[in-house]
């Protein structure tokens, strides 16, 4: 696209101090920070306020340049060659009457944009200059030389309880009940233990009586005591009943188990 | 350790206001860092309000050797400018920046939130990573929202240590940030024609509307 | 950078003694070192004395929030002494004994004079160091005697500090398993293929139950 650069840039005749800028203009290429830069900078000859800059002449000065640094086989990064390209497809659009029914932004609208960026990047530039020269922290003005470190105190207070160091204590415990299961035998009813009672008691039994009423005295005051007798004597009056010994009743689940001896057992 | 009695005797009483200066003044003059009025009233006993004590301050340091400056929401103590030259042995050898690193700060600051895009339409030249990532390093420009455009690109804004480094109390006192707006400089202008999507932002000002009057 | 001026300024004229005190103040605010005498006046434009500034520096900040010192032969700004407690944040967190910690604890209260393999034994898992040392420092445990075994093993017992803390008067006053079973803290044990025991919420109950006998 760059290639078939138009034709009209011919330049005039050039004076030797002309031609020496030139040349200076390009040693420098690499000096700019892109095409907008460069135009930047090409602008600048005009010595006009950049809202009155002309466009078209300024896109010949960039042509040109482009030109002249192809002539000299100095490679240009690619996107001063799309410049390029734009700015003669600009420059043609200037040059020639608007064609009837073109669509898109008039060539004034594309060449006043043009001017407005680099009206905007020239102002960016001075402002640039303007904030590095203030006055800078640690150049021109600054901090406590010695600024007294704060310290961070942080005290952590553990809390526990008497709770807490039981039941952790217990959680200890419990774990080494799962191996060899030591029996509490001072809290625990057996079947056995309670089929010999049932055995002896349900002689005397008359008519339907609650299974809870047969726990013996004394293992009704812990909750785990408890537990463990009643558990006991039901799996005891279950057999009981098994071998048909006692009738069993219940009215629905969870009301009292009633138990009577079996007539004729 | 003296822990707990001033807590305990704030439950009390609150200092008064001339003894709240004192604190103020203790507390800034220790940091090197500018501290924002939360953080001064977290290191005070309980009950303090600062803000009327970093008033009678700042009017207390005016035309010393030291003031007490605003950097953004924060102060700080710093020494008076036109006294510089007295130290240049604390001077901090600056990198130098590249021209390429300072025209993207000004960008930034002047036209904050500013996506990387926009960056590089100004400057008309694409924007290395190594300039970003340099400025984000001096910890001078930060990210900041996300664009509601699509693709959602990130924006740079300026941070507070850039006010700081460069004597601002905010972004609008950067120097000739009213003439840049008043003379449409500061407007994302789209080329004629191109398909920019319209900037619908999520109701973020940038540097142009922030003098709306 | 107003650099020459001021210097060759000061060729015929020394400034006044209040802008010289304006200098010190700054050159004193950033100096990274407190200074002598001498080194202010390297600092300072020929023909400056900066001893009588110093001076009366000193006594403007007089009951200020921070005050002019005598670091040696130099001086250097400090905070005022009464207000050294507003350089340290002090923050109080609580929490909760790791379970390892609670554990070894435990262990300890009812095993004492226990060593760390006896506790490692019960516990069925090593005791890390930290953990020790950690209720070491909280004044829970200390070192006992050592064990007459091979070895000679340290043991550990715990402190009166323990015993105040969780209210005891002695560590036989601990309850026994047999009052944990009884009041259910042993009961709810993991049935096989179970999930976590039932976190005994109960505890309230438990306890009191604990005390009532």
């Amino acid at each position: 696209m760059p290639e078939p650069l138009p034709e009209d840039w011919t330049q005039p005749p050039r004076s030797p101090t002309e031609r020496l800028a030139d040349e200076a203009l390009i040693v420098d290429v690499d000096g700019f920070e892109g095409p907008l830069d460069l135009l930047l900078m090409l602008s600048r000859s005009q010595k006009v306020d950049l809202r009155r800059i002309s466009v078209l002449q300024l896109a010949e000065q960039y042509l040109v340049f482009v030109n002249r640094a192809q002539a000299l086989r100095i490679e240009l990064a690619a996107d001063y060659l799309v410049m390029a390209a734009w700015l003669a497809y600009l420059k043609s659009r200037l040059l020639l009457p608007p064609e009837p029914g073109d669509a898109g932004p008039s060539a004034e609208d594309l060449a006043s944009h043009l001017a407005f960026q680099l009206e905007r990047l020239g102002a960016m530039r001075e402002a640039a200059a303007r904030l590095m020269g203030r006055d800078q922290l640690g150049r021109d003005f600054f901090a406590r030389g010695i600024p007294e470190t704060v310290e961070r105190r942080k005290t952590t207070t553990y809390t526990a309880t008497l709770l807490d160091l039981m039941r952790a204590y217990a959680r200890i415990r419990t774990r080494d009940e799962f191996r060899p299961y030591a029996f509490d035998r001072e809290n625990v009813f057996t079947m056995e233990q309670a089929l010999e009672r049932l055995r002896a008691l349900i002689g005397h039994l008359g008519d339907w009586s609650d299974l809870v009423s047969f726990l013996p005295e004394g293992w009704d005051a812990s909750p785990a005591r408890r537990r463990s007798a009643t558990a006991a004597h039901f799996a005891a009056v279950l057999e009981l009943a098994k071998r048909g010994d006692v009738s069993l009743r219940q009215s629905e689940t969870f009301a009292p188990l009633m138990l009577r001896r079996k007539d004729g057992a | 350790m003296n822990g707990p009695d001033p807590i305990e005797k704030s439950l009390f009483e609150v200092p008064p206001q001339a003894e709240q200066e004192r604190m103020v003044e203790a507390i800034l003059f220790a940091s090197a860092e500018p501290m924002t009025l939360a953080q001064i009233t977290g290191r005070m006993p309980h009950g303090c309000d600062p803000a009327e004590a970093l008033v009678t301050l700042m009017r207390r340091y005016e035309g010393r050797g030291v003031s007490l400056t605003r950097v953004g929401d924060a102060h700080a103590f710093r020494t008076a400018p036109d006294l510089g030259h007295l130290m240049h042995l604390e001077a901090t050898e600056h990198r130098k920046l590249s021209r390429a690193a300072i025209e993207t700060l000004a960008i930034v600051a002047y036209h904050q939130p500013v996506t990387r895009t926009e960056i590089e339409e100004i400057r008309g030249v694409a924007v290395s990573r190594g300039t970003v990532d340099q400025l984000i390093e001096l910890d001078w420009i930060r990210f900041g929202r996300r664009r509601m455009t699509p693709g959602r690109p990130v924006t740079f804004v300026v941070t507070e240590h850039f006010l700081d480094h460069f004597g601002l109390e905010s972004a609008r006192d950067l120097p000739g940030l009213k003439d840049l707006r008043a003379a449409g400089l500061l407007d994302n202008r789209p080329l004629p024609g191109a398909m920019t999507p319209p900037d619908d932002d999520d109701g973020q000002t940038g540097q142009s509307e922030l003098f709306e009057d």
